[in-house]
């Protein structure tokens, strides 16, 4: 007990004394006068060649201290977890370290501390893994930078806001720290904050992740409202006392939540924009961690939507936003998938994957799949980070980022091809594959469950798993196999593999996605193992093979129909955006993101400026010209000249008449000043009898 | 305007009682104690002051005389022989002769500083005789201020001697001047605040009442140990370089300033001079014995004193040879005083003068106030 | 009875005018300030008349011991032997005169007016008597509501003594 | 009273007269330093003369006169430093030549 509060507190503490350590050493560094050593460019084009990387002494120090942060708080976590998670009961540890408030009887009302339990164990087990590889991998792939110190300090910031959101006991704590990775996401984002399109990116995240952030506020303040607490412990057993409405508007307002930090439907082109991040950042905030916040987040407060005694019981109240919640998440699967399609951009291609795959995991929530969403974030987090870690490579080893300008990699990079070869086939869903299994299990989620539509659903779903495979071959190809382009030549034929911190994390990784997808095979019952520790009231689902084969065979359509389009036959491609249409739909829908932002304008932004351009003309026309311009200019001008002619004869003149009469005065009295003592004397005297003759008067006629 | 008349009325009212002044003459002269108001003790003790003036200047005549001797048998001479019995009247001889002597005046001199000076001097000296104790309710004046009074008429001093020395229009009387009222100066203050010590002690200016407090608790000379010892030795030094005597004769030093401020001053002017120097240094040795040898006290008071001591100790004649004794101790003190120290440097004797026996003086009169402060505690 | 005592006083007054006109109509400074020494002793004198012996010997022992002294040498180390006096009659001298017989005349009137015609009544003076011993008086006076007085007056005289000291002193010789 | 207190009255009035006329003509420093001392005994007889006239019989006028006789000192001191730093400085101590402060 107290050993696992004690190491729960070490994963969480240890981040943010890595974070302070590393800021301290930064200080030091530059107020002793040195310079920054690196270049202040974002992009890696300037990057020399080199073969051996040689490591400033002040990078050497700040990389160890941020890596060993996050490797005593992995430690930790591993032993955590080793102590947990096999353990027979896998009871609920809170440890409050204080309270924000207090109700009127005086008793702690909101609890801050720690919660243990298999959710946040696992997801920190998630968390810290990928954190750890992906600090090792940016200690090489920093190196130069100006701000290595700042990143490392924010990364390490970030790592332990996130575990700290994990391990959150309250919902007033998990939001508090919700904001503060919100605000690292800003950071990150803008890490390279003098390009334009970084600080852009980064407001528009902040601004996105904004509108469900308030929404979510609402939400539990509005559970508070009615149950008095945000304890997570507490809350489940209060639940069943809300009426349905309450429960209707818990859950939507909670959702909204979700919708803004895991970028669904409306609010997820913001993903796409936050690319403009250092790839580490890519990988674990946009990918692998924090945009599964919202989905870590529901499967927390899951006991809002389902009976906390019988997992398959819906309350009646949140059926509808479940139903809505499913309908986004294939919603922004399908469509994040097609526009993966159509991206040129590695990282963006990326990206848009991920988007898709966190709609495949809000349909399994909304389809009251848990376990196979926390299943599928499982698998995601590590096939993505896998991915976007060799993206990285990839860029650092060609200094590009679109795809159409690498070509034939595959002899270059094997180091990374390799991982990310893996990779893509997992997140293909290849038959056999940590994310075949895990996308089966959210097919199957959303074919079994009751949510109205439940079927349309499932093949929405099944067609993004067919977009999935196809993007998935599309960029593999294009970029590792496909013969570049004659003008793209040269920087290809550089390209060489990253340094050792470059490559070994994604070899890691890699073979975790290997060792998953043999540990995913049904045979080994990780599922049902996860079901148990999760959910252990619902019970497990058995294989559908229906399910499981039709996906397969989904996926190897997807895989050849790429294959056709980019190898055999690439003049189809041709003729097919020669038809206008699907030319138009691909690059002037698609590729625009469906005019999302256009219309979230229109909605958000275009009446406030309507509203302001009749304010404005209001302000032009009416109150400057009559009311100003006539009245109070011309009547001030009136008194201005009333004022100024008192100014210049009354005032002026009595001024110029005292400094007159001083001054004639003065003259008059110089004369007197002779300077001799005995004239000053004298005059003294004759004022002395002046003075006694007046007082003789006085005194004799008295 | 009635008020000046009236004032006229009352000085031509006052010129009636003619018949009055004599008695008012005494009464008020300062110089005079009157005890009641009768005209006969009145006269008494007008005619008893007259003696003591007398006895006193009498005594500036023996003074020399013995001074004269003393030194001579110290120098292995044998001192004025051939007037009178041992050479007594020598120093009348002398006196006649300074005054049969012709009146010179240099033509270049100040007439008003030059006369000045001798007549300031004479009469400062004169009037310190004033409130000298002989012996119990023996005193010219019994005046409160005593003691005071001495030094504000000792005080003219300095600038009588710089007045004679600038108006003899003489270089060395100038610089003589000039050495006696730095020296005067130097020394007056360490006096007068090792003279504090005393007046803390005694709470009064009477010296009549400093030399009763003495007979009745013992001399001051060994009280406040070491305190009022040390106010002695500083008064003593303080008041031989007062007087400038020989080794502290630093303004007339005859090898350089031929006689300082005195040298253009010859004939009667110089009896007057050589009258003023010795009552100074009479007056000054009477202070000392006054103030730190008991006065007229014949000897300090003890414990177990036999009856016939202490009859003795009240009878006014024995005070009156005590004080006498005393005094002419001191004259044979100053005496070998002179011929035994050679003359001191004007620059280092000042310096010396100021800063070691000021800070030595206020050393002593912290001593005997913290005595003091003890006492009244 | 006190005829004898005016005419004494009167004399005393006339002395004292006569030294103080001499001290300003002298032709030598060195005379000015002897002048000045007798008019102060008449001063103290008049101090004397009025009973206050202590005052009287204060002012003999520091003005005519301390001050006078001070213009004596101040005046040889001026080098003011010489004095040449305005011998000739100006205008100007005329007005100063008539001021001074004015401001004679008017503080005498109004003095006479104001103060003429007091008699001692309580305090009968006893002139250098040990009956009445005055010294005694002043100085509990001086010690109990003038207490804070001495000290400050200290300071004050302390502070001129090094004031003047810097003033007078050449700065080679610091 | 032996001696009425006009005497001291007219003797303090003519006495500060004529140091008021030596401060008006006189153009020798000391000198007119000298007039102002005869102005501050005619000040301090008038002190002593009111307290010894004073029928209460509080002696308060004799003390301020010694406090003015003390600080008479010390301003005769330091006057007269300044009239030893002007000769040093001007070769003479004749107001009538020291009139810096005119305007010229």
């Amino acid at each position: 007990m107290a050993s696992e509060i004690l190491l729960g507190k070490t994963v969480l503490i240890s981040p943010f004394i890595g974070a302070v350590i590393v800021s301290i050493l930064a200080f030091l560094h530059y107020s002793r006068g040195n310079k920054h050593e690196g270049h202040d460019s974002g992009k890696h084009d300037t990057h020399e060649e080199h073969t051996s990387i040689h490591y400033t002494r002040f990078e050497n120090v700040v990389s160890t201290f941020g890596i060993l942060s996050i490797l005593v708080s992995w430690l930790s976590m591993v032993l955590l977890a080793i102590n947990y998670l096999p353990g027979e009961e896998h009871e609920t540890l809170q440890s409050q370290f204080g309270f924000f408030g207090f109700k009127e009887g005086g008793t702690p009302d909101i609890p801050f501390g720690l919660l243990i339990d298999p959710l946040s164990v696992y997801m920190g087990l998630i968390v810290t893994t990928l954190a750890l590889l992906i600090h090792i991998y940016a200690r090489e792939y920093m190196h130069g930078d100006a701000g290595y110190s700042r990143f490392f300090a924010t990364f390490n910031f970030f790592t332990g806001v996130m575990l700290t959101l994990v391990f959150s006991t309250s919902f007033l704590e998990l939001f508090i720290f919700w904001e503060l990775v919100g605000l690292s996401s800003y950071l990150l984002i803008g890490f390279w904050f003098y390009k334009p399109a970084a600080a852009h990116a980064a407001k528009k995240a902040f601004l996105y992740n904004k509108i469900g952030d308030i929404t979510l506020l609402a939400g539990f303040l509005m559970l508070y409202r009615y149950t008095r607490t945000l304890d997570f412990v507490e809350l489940p057993a209060k639940m069943e006392a809300l009426t349905d409405q309450q429960i209707a508007i818990v859950a939507v307002l909670i959702f909204g939540g979700v919708i803004g930090k895991s970028a669904q439907f409306p609010l997820y082109t913001w993903l796409a924009d936050a690319m403009e991040g250092p790839t580490p950042v890519s990988a674990i905030l946009h990918s692998s961690t924090m945009v599964k916040a919202g989905i870590y987040m529901v499967a927390r407060v899951f006991f809002i939507y389902y009976e906390a005694h019988d997992g398959h019981n819906v309350f009646a109240g949140a059926e509808w936003a479940l139903t809505v919640f499913a309908w986004i998440g294939a919603i922004t699967a399908l469509l994040a998938g097609l526009q993966a399609l159509v991206e040129n951009e590695i990282k963006r291609i990326l990206a848009y994957s991920t988007v898709s795959q966190i709609g495949y995991m809000a349909i399994a929530l909304g389809t009251g799949g848990k376990t196979a969403a926390m299943f599928h974030l499982l698998s995601h987090a590590t096939f993505k980070a896998l991915l976007f870690l060799t993206a990285g490579a990839v860029i650092h080893a060609v200094h590009t980022n679109n795809i159409w300008e690498m070509g034939g990699l595959r002899k270059k990079i094997p180091k990374t091809f390799w991982p990310m070869l893996i990779g893509a086939t997992a997140l293909a869903g290849f038959p056999g594959f940590s994310g075949f299994w895990s996308k089966d299990a959210v097919l199957l989620a959303a074919y079994e469950s009751k949510v109205p539509g439940h079927l349309v659903i499932y093949y929405l779903g099944a067609l993004t798993a067919f977009i999935t495979a196809l993007y998935s071959t599309r960029f593999i190809y294009v970029v590792f196999f496909r013969t570049p382009d004659p003008e793209h030549k040269e920087h290809v034929e550089k390209a060489h593999d990253g340094g050792f911190f470059l490559t070994t994390p994604s070899i890691i990784l890699g073979v975790l996605v290997l060792i998953e997808s043999i540990l995913f095979i049904p045979v080994f019952n990780f599922e049902h193992w996860l079901n148990e520790i999760l959910e252990p009231e619902v019970k497990p689902e058995a294989i559908n093979y229906v399910v499981a084969g039709s996906s397969a065979i989904i996926v190897l359509l997807g895989i050849f129909v790429g294959l056709v389009l980019y190898h055999w036959k690439p003049e189809l491609r041709t003729s097919l955006y020669n038809i206008d249409a699907f030319n138009w739909i691909a690059n002037e829908f698609i590729a625009k993101r469906y005019r999302i932002d256009q219309v979230l304008y229109w909605i958000a932004n275009a009446p406030v400026m309507w509203v302001a351009g009749i304010l404005q003309s209001i302000d032009l026309k009416i109150i400057d010209r009559t009311i100003i311009d006539t009245w109070i200019v011309k009547g001030s001008l009136q008194l201005a000249k009333i004022s100024d002619v008192f100014d210049q004869g009354f005032i002026d003149g009595i001024v110029n008449g005292v400094w007159q009469i001083f001054l004639y005065f003065g003259r008059q009295f110089r004369k007197l000043q002779t300077g001799l003592v005995s004239n000053y004397a004298t005059i003294f005297a004759a004022t002395l009898v002046l003075f006694l003759t007046y007082v003789n008067f006085l005194v004799l006629f008295k | 305007m009635s008020s000046l008349l009236s004032l006229i009325d009352k000085i031509v009212e006052g010129i009636r009682d003619i018949p009055q002044w004599l008695l008012t003459l005494l009464n008020r002269i300062p110089y005079v104690e009157l005890q009641g108001k009768n005209a006969e003790r009145a006269i008494v003790v007008s005619l008893l002051s007259a003696a003591l003036g007398t006895y006193v200047l009498l005594n500036l005549l023996l003074a020399p005389w013995i001074e004269r001797k003393v030194m001579a048998r110290m120098m292995g001479r044998r001192g004025p022989v051939y007037v009178g019995k041992f050479g007594l009247l020598q120093l009348i001889a002398d006196i006649a002769k300074l005054l049969f002597k012709e009146d010179t005046m240099p033509m270049t001199a100040d007439r008003f500083g030059f006369n000045l000076s001798i007549y300031l001097m004479g009469a400062s000296t004169i009037m310190s005789f004033g409130p000298l104790p002989w012996a119990r309710d023996l005193a010219g004046t019994n005046m409160s201020i005593g003691l005071l009074y001495i030094f504000a008429v000792f005080s003219v001093f300095p600038p009588a001697m710089l007045l004679g020395g600038w108006a003899s229009n003489s270089k060395y009387s100038l610089i003589g001047g000039f050495r006696a009222a730095a020296q005067l100066v130097a020394y007056e203050i360490p006096m007068m605040i090792s003279v504090l010590g005393v007046i803390v002690y005694a709470q009064s200016f009477n010296l009549q009442a400093i030399v009763e407090d003495q007979y009745q608790n013992g001399w001051y000379i060994y009280r406040a140990f070491p305190g009022l010892l040390m106010a002695f030795v500083i008064f003593l030094f303080a008041s031989l370089a007062e007087t400038e005597r020989i080794p502290f004769d630093i303004p007339e030093a005859e090898a350089e300033l031929v006689m300082g401020p005195r040298t253009e001053f010859s004939g009667w002017r110089y009896g007057i001079i050589l009258l003023v120097e010795y009552s100074h240094m009479f007056v000054n040795i009477i202070l000392v014995v006054v103030l730190f040898l008991g006065g007229w006290d014949v000897i300090f008071p003890f414990n177990g004193m036999p009856g016939w001591l202490a009859d003795l100790r009240d009878d006014r004649l024995a005070q009156f040879i005590a004080i006498n004794i005393k005094i002419y101790l001191g004259v044979f003190f100053v005496t070998w005083v002179r011929t035994t120290f050679p003359r001191f440097r004007i620059d280092q004797f000042i310096e010396w003068g100021w800063k070691t026996l000021l800070p030595l003086s206020l050393l002593s009169l912290a001593i005997v106030g913290a005595y003091a402060g003890l006492y009244v505690a | 009875m006190g005829w004898f005592l005016e005419f004494n006083m009167i004399v005393i007054i006339i002395f004292t005018l006569f030294m103080a006109f001499g001290a300003l109509r002298t032709d030598k400074v060195m005379k000015a300030a002897a002048y000045l020494l007798l008019t102060l002793w008449g001063v103290a004198f008049a101090y004397l008349f009025l009973g206050s012996e202590y005052v009287f010997a204060i002012q003999l022992i520091v003005y005519g011991g301390g001050i006078v002294v001070l213009f004596l040498f101040s005046v040889l180390l001026t080098g003011q032997e010489e004095f040449q006096m305005d011998k000739e009659f100006v205008w100007n001298n005329l007005v100063q005169i008539l001021i001074a017989l004015l401001l004679f005349f008017t503080l005498t009137v109004l003095m006479l007016d104001v103060f003429g015609g007091y008699e001692l009544t309580g305090n009968e003076l006893v002139v250098l008597n040990e009956t009445q011993d005055l010294t005694q008086t002043l100085a509990t006076a001086l010690f109990t509501n003038y207490n804070y007085v001495l000290p400050i007056l200290g300071i004050l005289l302390l502070s001129a003594m090094l004031g003047s000291i810097k003033i007078a002193i050449r700065e080679e010789e610091l | 009273m032996v001696v009425p207190l006009e005497y001291f009255l007219i003797l303090s009035s003519a006495l500060f007269s004529i140091g008021v006329f030596g401060v008006i003509t006189q153009r020798n420093a000391v000198r007119i330093l000298i007039a102002v001392e005869l102005i501050i005994n005619a000040a301090n007889i008038n002190f002593v003369a009111f307290a010894s006239y004073n029928p209460v019989g509080d002696i308060s006028g004799w003390i301020f006169a010694l406090f003015i006789i003390a600080v008479a000192a010390g301003e005769a001191a330091i006057g007269l430093a300044i009239f030893i730093n002007v000769f040093r400085n001007y070769g003479e101590i004749d107001v009538g030549h020291l009139f810096t402060l005119r305007e010229v």
